[in-house]
């Protein structure tokens, strides 16, 4: 039986880890496998709202920092196939675009798109979950 | 669903509530967010709870702020940690925290 | 009986929302359900062996020891998280395992109910 | 020669550290004396603003949490003589009264009394002092 | 006084600026903060761009959060941490962080 | 030249005002400028020895350690805010000082300018 687990980032990226850890945790399915029995498996759903959308805009650079951004932390999610979704209204609101938002992988090789989507379909997403955090 | 939103904070987090739905809502004022059962800004009651929704404040943390249960509207049930726990296992499914 | 796993990710030496995990978690073993705790980030500063009482903080660590005696209570730090603030196995305090985050994961399958305290 | 430092407390109690670290750094002001030469010292200003005010709330009690109260620290703090000022609008935005907030340590037998003053107040008691710190 | 505040957060800490007082201002945006400077919320000019002040963005924080100088409203001049340190030593006399 | 005493309160591992601080820090000494940087509270686990580089994190101990080679940089942790964290004298990274809260005042009392990073 594979269970869906949400992700809902809404906090800004930096000022503290909460995205970030929301992005490691997700990825960290990739490996769950080895704590499961046979055909149990662990399906993250990545939903960035609110603020949250910050998290996936382009151009971060984080070379005064020396970590790494979360931009990265984004394209490796979809790099490992984890579905993405943007809020549409926070997208808008906030005036970005899908020019401004890492929107797939392709540069590394990857398949998975991510989706600007209204928060109803967020939310109808939310509802297929066994369990939702939100960071 | 049947969530329930823990509210940990006074002067965040709301907008995050905006955006969820669920056809039985519960609001659990823990932490910094007992003020909003506790204290009415500037005369005006707290824009949450006017939301549809069961809201319960947990005691110890009204307690600790230096509130009590008379001090709260009577549309928020009044709750221990055990009977969080009873909430969390009896009547709710999925669990948040803002 | 159920299970809930509680992350507890931001969570501070020092918050009341690392208390409120604790307690919570009492009150969960204590009507019998049993409870993971899993602690990420800065919350794994709670699996820091040889915290000292002061009257200023709250004193978690009595409480988990009391927690883990009941066979009923998990808990587990980070591993990563913990050796990038430099608390090495040596360090951390009787009870804790360490492990990477897919641990965490597992445990939420297996679980009930899921509540992470993201929050700061 | 004496210099003026001031605390500012805006933030709310317990959820974060912030308003206890400021006290407990104000009272510090008692022992500074042992760095410092003849005639130097140190006075604290300690000013309650914003939702900072419930700070000084009476009736606080952390039984179930083991841990000192912010109602403790701000008796403390006047007991050893610390200038506190409670920000008059804020007090009445928040529908508080000088009879629910510690205004004395009478009963500990303490001097210095609390005072609620108006913003403008404070911000003229701030210009006197050397240095700021908002916590 | 001459007061320099960092702002280091976008959500929060505005009201504390409203109280604050000075004969000179300024506002360094740091940290999150740099959202004040790089973001129009729906569309409309940040609250706290229209106070009386000289404002200032650290480059290097509107850096990692994906934007860069050519964002940024003509008011606020975008400087670096070295820059940082000299309008704390020679402009202001006193420093908060919000 | 001045002295600035940077306050480092609730600042954490994993939340980049404590790189600013740093970062500040630095900078000011490049200038000529010296620095008192204290850490209270959490940001007391900055002085923690034995931190381990991950990419997710900034390395602060490294700058740190070339800070206090230039004379003009003192960095003390709040000896009782360490304690309560299990962080005794043995924990505590090389060029660090622990003292009370009374060092912070005087230190400030001396400063040119003080900046203490006190939100979360």
């Amino acid at each position: 039986m594979i269970k869906k687990i949400a992700f809902i980032i809404r906090s800004l990226p930096y000022k503290t880890e909460a995205s970030r850890l929301a992005m490691t945790h997700a990825i960290a399915s990739q490996t769950v496998e080895i704590y499961l029995e046979d055909g149990q498996n662990v399906e993250p759903i990545v939903a960035l709202v609110g603020d949250g959308v910050m998290n996936g805009l382009k151009s971060q650079s984080a070379k005064c920092y020396g970590v790494s951004t979360l931009e990265q932390h984004t394209k490796n999610g979809l790099l490992l196939d984890l579905p993405i979704m943007y809020c549409k209204e926070d997208v808008e609101r906030l005036g970005l675009t899908e020019d401004s938002l890492i929107m797939d992988a392709d540069d590394l090789g990857g398949d998975m798109k991510a989706r600007i989507v209204p928060m109803s379909e967020i939310n109808a997403a939310l509802a297929t979950a066994t369990h939702l955090q939100i960071f | 669903m049947k969530l329930a939103v823990f509210k940990s904070d006074f002067r965040t987090g709301g907008d995050m509530l905006d955006r969820l739905s669920a056809e039985k809502l519960g609001i659990i004022f823990v932490g910094n967010g007992i003020y909003h059962a506790a204290v009415k800004d500037a005369g005006a009651a707290d824009p949450v709870l006017q939301k549809s929704a069961n809201f319960y404040v947990l005691a110890e943390d009204l307690e600790v702020r230096g509130f009590n249960a008379s001090q709260v509207p009577g549309n928020v049930k009044v709750v221990t940690y055990d009977d969080v726990v009873d909430l969390i296992f009896n009547e709710y499914e999925k669990l948040v925290w803002v | 009986m159920g299970k809930i796993t509680i992350g507890a990710f931001p969570g501070l030496v020092g918050s009341l929302s690392l208390d409120f995990a604790v307690k919570l978690s009492e009150a969960a073993v204590k009507k019998g359900h049993s409870v993971d705790f899993w602690v990420s980030s800065n919350g794994t500063m709670l699996s820091k062996k040889g915290q000292r009482a002061f009257k200023d903080y709250s004193v978690l660590y009595k409480t988990l020891e009391e927690l883990f005696k009941t066979g009923r209570f998990q808990a587990c730090a980070c591993e990563a998280c913990a050796e990038a603030r430099g608390y090495h196995k040596e360090d951390t305090m009787d009870g804790w395992i360490r492990k990477s985050m897919d641990w965490y994961l597992a445990s939420c399958y297996n679980a009930d109910r899921v509540l992470l305290i993201g929050g700061e």
